[in-house]
């Protein structure tokens, strides 16, 4: 009995481990290619130019901006839509996924449509002098337009996982809503948070399309990493490649960090 | 309507496209069958739509797919195996990292001069390139690394211009977009980009002396009778017609 | 942040609402400083009328008035955090990712009192159930007995005005239970708000509670002081609480009254129509044989059930009637009782007492 | 009191409504810009032709196997990831965050160097005759590429969410770890399932670079709505915005009405 | 799927592991059919134990063998799922999803019952705790005491060769409880496993357990039926749980008894030294003056602590040694007793009984 068992188990384990290994090849198959087909003795000398350090900076500067305002905005946005149970709100929790599906040059397009010269607020903010196309604020709102929706879905999850009861507990102790919120609901979904901050900063990291198409590719001011790598696959693939492999390691070593540090 | 005559002539060669080419077409020979696969560079998407249903028309035996992309992206899926019969690219240094074991023949079929592009309105006022330097009209140029942005630095290099540049695009296609939006002032763009885009963007002309031209090489990839068909069909005067009316001029 | 306190914070509420298949009425008054103990079988709206006062359920009628405040009315209320409540319901509900003593001093905080103070208080609270050496725990790494000492100490640690138990006590061990019963009334004598304490156990409810309400099926089924209930349960559960044989029954006036789900008991107390009769188990004897005494009362029934209890032994009996018997263990074994035996029960008529319905 | 009380309770709906309604137009105002900019009258006619329902039919399906793939191969691997308390655990799932951050065209590069005639699998492949780039099915391997970290990461972020007893319980009434999984475990995390599906199903829909560089843009074949989108966006913008909003139009639908149905 | 399981299924269990501060090691035996009532102060290392038997919380030291299966040893352990245990923690952990029939429904299913026959079941299960009412609520439309008998059928369901319960009556009314109780007992009679019930309630470990094993901080204090542990008592714990006041003291030869926290009790039984002392409470009388009687232990102490209890009082004292007395209601009202009184207390010699350490 005790063999039928470890059978068993085993049967269980290979399940699950056999689909999940492929997902796993799947995702790092590619990933390895890229590094297999790299020619590491050039990587460095790829990468040790101004224009890569520049792009490296404004991307690490814009992503840390669309992040923090994930954070100020959306984490509001998720809670209210978390314990909102008006049949409206489902609508409104799909409209807010559709950047995810606007092919990103389109969404580049809309936001020139709204924040352009000629857009719907755009027109009235160059009546003040504020021109924001072509500057990195525009690269931020790209990025925010495009990874917010992640940040949103993934912390509303979270908090509708959340005891009602604790709330009810809290408030009877005193707590204001929003008092519960920082002290006790916050701090509970941080897994969820981290998750979703991971997620949106990632994707933000990785934005190419709407960011072109809205901020333009200039050095120093629009042009991020994966505008830089795009700009260098049409010259020279092997600088493109490194200039990624660049962006991967940034990115598993923040990632690996902040979710040892804050997801358990 | 400040500045718009220079743009008269080139939208004016857009104009009497479709009649010429069907005349042509009834010359190729018939019994032709299979599939010619062609990979072109997005510029000829408008004229090689237009030459593939010429094609078809007079072999109704062959079909003709037709997949547009960046030319580094279509060089690159060529030598990752992309079933391509035909490939053509914008520009021949994009074919340079082409497997040259591949190539069975390459042909220059079409040539592309640069053309300055405003907004209909032309709220800068731009009637030359010299206009390209001052500080309030805001330029937008391709990528120093793709062709078209390498062919305006030549140009604004023989024009002795620095202009005011607040974005080098990815692609040609970015950069037209930003005049079409009415977000900048003017680009520099290809003449056969002016002529596609139609009433959204008016073409203030580059003098001849400046002016860069880049050349489009046609590949062939497979060495059957169809492909060899569609290729001929493309250097052949109705192809070149069609060619013209989308605003591209001869190798 | 802190409201001043009435003075006079009696409590008066109605809590009407529908929760699940039952529709909840509850009425609750109490004075000053008094403690009401809500007792009644298990899903018969206990916890839902906690909850309704502390303010997370709504109200579908009915008020909550605490001393010259109106928390509740149909059509205005205030949030919980308005309304001055302490709460420990029978999970503890403890927040996660707070120390105990965290955990404690949630509520001092959010009512506005200094960081130290707040650690001072919860330090103190925690001692007095018992667990300072825990101070630094986290509610996971807490058994299920200390995580309810800890949701106790929080509830008390606001000083509420109104103070509201849902089964405080069920999950300690008898030790502790013992102290932080005495604790509990030593606090709750000293405490001038009302406390409403939800419970099962009979000890909690004579000990602790000026009042007892009876609640049944969402209904208020019997309301007074635990010497009243003693002396006059009005219901079939009430019975079971204060441990007697109770039965709703009808009287004719010469000493016999008939029990609605069947039987005749005989009495020598008043019995003119419908009356409440009760039996104290201890008063019941058992005979293998129909017995030929003085007892009045004596029916043949049989054993469903048989549990010890200290030194003696409760009988479960049916037939004609149920009933309870409480014996010595003597008896059990001379009489060799066991489960499905038949058996002669009698009871003398002076301990059938019998009181109006 | 009370007084106090209802201003103290405005004050908290004004911190989190101000940032939440700001999250909102950030989000919607393009989308609105869009809609305003959409020549209506044209709508219809952009859309009834052959080539857009192509593009459409292909687009569903490609994004329904991938969904599909995701649910298959992603629940069992998010399951893997969230009981493992592994130290490598967290660097596996930082690694699988990588194809997010890789600009979508390299990820198409990384693609194509792994299943490509040249590739690490694909020269194998082809050996069998198999050719996987420019198909349907590279389509499909695309957008599990660079949705199935969506997918993993949210479903994983749930699955940590549960009470670990609930399974010591089933264990004891005798179920297996597959049988928990599919009894409990799955049922109670269907909000986190249905979330990261809709996640990894929007980011299917909308993928664009790493489907043309490693499908290829064949009408009928590899020629998804985006990558007619981009077609149309040389040829036509207008056709393209129609497009755009069928794209947003279907992802309003299907979410909208997905989430009403899985998520309460 | 259904193992063929060994008639003789006793236990043979020594659970080793350490548990926040706590270091446990209990051992358990107990023959076919037995059932083992495990008691303990809160935080003692109950729940522990009966996680690691369930093979939940994996041993550090120790093994758990049921009738001839070896199911735990260090570096060899059977899952939960390969033991046949039914577990039925102090929280219901009642599957949210599942209607309540379908939660009882769970494990015979999984133990490959086919569906109509789980179905069965799991209503006859539901039956038995009184729910049949509620077979389809959602375990989040249960009231705390509702849930508790779900997750009581559903543990009761799979007819496991070891059954742990956890405080399973803990949270039902008395008068569910006092049936559910008198079910477990009839229940476990015709059970051929062996039950481990944790309890805080006396009752429960004197009506339904075989024996009794008192574990405190990890360690076991006492094991014994339920007469061994009334009778001679052997750690302060049991004492409470018995009702006795219990001493650890020295005898010297002439009826002497040194208390090890401070008093002597003079006692009529041999006391040679280490043994335990204990005082019925009942036997105490308590006085206003010292008394002059026959009574040859005599202390003036205080009151702490006063309960009610049915018809009597109990009255905690303290002083050069802690007494608890239990005297009758009369007393308390003609002594006028208050905790804070000081008062007089007196116990009879005879009543004084020791026995060795
Ligand atoms: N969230 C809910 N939705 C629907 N019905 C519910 C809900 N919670 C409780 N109920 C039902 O409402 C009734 C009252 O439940 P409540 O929890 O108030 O009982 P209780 O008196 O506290 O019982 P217990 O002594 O078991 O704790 C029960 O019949 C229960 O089944
Ligand atoms: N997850 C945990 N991590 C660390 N320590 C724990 C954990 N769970 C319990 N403990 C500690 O282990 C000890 C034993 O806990 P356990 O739950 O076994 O006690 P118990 O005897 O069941 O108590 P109770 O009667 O209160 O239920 C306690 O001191 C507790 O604080
Ligand atoms: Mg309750
Ligand atoms: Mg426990």
């Amino acid at each position: 009995m005790v063999g039928g068992g470890t059978g068993r188990r085993v049967g269980g384990r290979l399940v699950l481990g056999v689909p999940a290994l492929l997902a796993v090849l799947l995702l790092v198959l590619p990933l390895l290619a890229l590094l297999l087909r790299t020619d590491w003795s050039r990587l460095l000398a790829d990468l040790a130019t101004p224009t890569v350090w520049t792009a490296l900076r404004l991307s690490l500067t814009t992503t840390s901006c669309t992040a923090a305002l994930c954070l100020l905005l959306g984490t509001p946005l998720a809670w209210l839509l978390a314990r909102s149970d008006h049949p409206g709100t489902r609508w409104l929790r799909a409209l807010l996924t559709v950047p995810l599906v606007l092919p990103p040059v389109v969404g580049g397009v809309a936001l020139l449509l709204t924040w352009g010269r000629n857009g719907i607020l755009g027109g009235a903010l160059s009546a003040f002098g504020i021109q924001i196309p072509f500057t990195t604020v525009a690269v931020v709102l790209a990025e925010t337009f495009v990874s917010l929706p992640f940040y949103v879905l993934a912390v509303e999850g979270a908090m509708r996982g959340l005891d009602p009861r604790l709330e009810a507990v809290a408030r009877t102790l005193g707590a204001s809503e929003l008092r519960y919120l920082r002290t006790v609901g916050l701090p509970l979904v941080l897994p969820g948070i981290a998750s979703g901050l991971a997620l949106a900063w990632a994707r933000a990291l990785g934005e190419f399309g709407a960011t072109i198409t809205f901020a333009g590719n200039f050095p120093g001011r629009t042009q991020t990493l994966p505008l830089l790598v795009y700009v260098e696959l049409e010259r020279d693939p092997q600088v493109a490649t490194s200039i990624s492999i660049l962006l991967l390691a940034i990115s598993v070593v923040v990632l690996g960090a902040l979710r040892g540090r804050w997801l358990r | 309507g400040s500045g718009s005559s220079p743009s008269g002539d080139s939208t004016g060669a857009a104009g009497g496209s479709g009649a010429g080419s069907t005349a042509t077409g009834a010359s190729g020979a018939a019994g032709l069958t299979g599939t010619v696969t062609v990979l072109a560079a997005a510029s000829l998407t408008e004229s090689f739509d237009a030459i593939k249903a010429d094609f078809e028309a007079a072999h109704p035996g062959v079909t003709v797919e037709t997949s547009y992309g960046s030319s580094a992206t279509l060089v690159q899926q060529v030598d990752n195996g992309a079933p391509a019969s035909v490939l053509a690219l914008a520009g021949s240094a994009a074919a340079e990292p082409l497997d040259k074991s591949l190539v069975k023949d390459t042909t220059s079929f079409a040539r592309n001069i640069l053309e300055i592009a405003v907004p209909p309105s032309n709220p800068a006022a731009v009637a030359s390139i010299n206009d390209l330097a001052k500080p309030t009209v805001k330029v937008v140029l391709c990528a120093d690394t793709v062709p078209c942005g390498k062919a305006a630095q030549a140009t604004f290099r023989k024009a002795r211009v620095v202009p005011n540049v607040v974005s080098k695009e990815v692609d040609v296609k970015a950069t037209l977009a930003k005049v079409r939006l009415g977000e900048a002032d003017a680009a520099v763009v290809y003449h056969s980009d002016v002529v596609a885009a139609k009433d959204a963007v008016k073409g203030v002309a580059i003098e001849g002396q400046y002016n860069t031209s880049l050349t489009y090489p046609i590949i062939t990839l497979t060495d059957d009778a169809a492909t060899r068909a569609f290729v001929a069909y493309v250097l052949s005067d109705a192809g070149r017609h069609t060619l013209a009316s989308f605003g591209f001029a001869a190798p | 942040m802190t409201s001043t306190r009435s003075t006079l914070t009696g409590l008066d509420a109605r809590v009407r609402l529908r929760r699940g298949a039952i529709d909840i009425d509850v009425s609750l008054r109490a004075g000053a400083g008094e403690v009401v103990a809500v007792l009644g079988p298990n899903g018969s709206g206990k916890t839902t009328t906690v909850l309704a006062l502390a303010g997370v359920l709504p109200l579908e009628g009915g008020h909550v008035r605490v001393g010259d405040e109106l928390w509740e009315e149909v059509g205005r209320r205030r949030t919980p955090q308005e309304r001055h409540v302490g709460l420990m319901l029978a999970d503890s509900l403890l927040f996660p990712h707070l120390r105990a003593v965290d955990n404690v001093a949630y509520g001092p905080r959010s009512r506005g009192l200094p960081k130290g103070e707040s650690r001072t208080r919860a330090l103190d609270e925690l001692d007095r159930v018992g667990l300072s050496a825990l101070v630094h725990a986290r509610p996971r790494e807490l058994s299920s007995g200390q995580a309810a000492r800890v949701a106790l100490a929080r509830a008390l640690a606001t000083r509420p005005s109104l103070l509201l138990l849902d089964e405080p006590l069920a999950a300690l061990d008898p030790d502790t239970r013992a102290r932080t019963r005495s604790d509990l009334a030593a606090r709750l004598t000293a405490y001038d708000g009302v406390t409403v304490l939800v419970t099962h156990d009979p000890l909690d409810a004579l000990t602790l509670a000026d009042r007892l309400v009876f609640v049944e099926d969402g209904r208020v089924t019997q309301t007074g002081t635990p010497a009243d209930v003693l002396r006059e349960p009005r219901s079939a559960y009430a019975g079971t609480v204060v441990g007697l044989n109770l039965y709703a029954a009808h009287g004719d006036s010469h000493g016999h009254v008939a029990i609605e789900g069947g039987g005749v008991l005989v009495t020598t107390d008043p019995t003119e129509g419908r009356v409440w009769a009760t039996v104290p188990p201890g008063a019941v004897s058992l005979h293998r044989h129909e017995p030929e005494g003085s007892a009045r009362n004596a029916w043949p029934l049989r054993i469903t059930d048989v549990t010890l209890q200290g030194q003696s032994a409760r009988v479960g009996l049916a037939g004609e009637l149920t009933l309870t018997a409480e014996v010595t263990l003597e008896s059990v074994s001379a009489l060799a009782l066991h489960v499905g035996q038949a058996v002669w029960a009698s009871v003398k008529a002076t301990e059938v007492r019998t009181y109006p319905r």
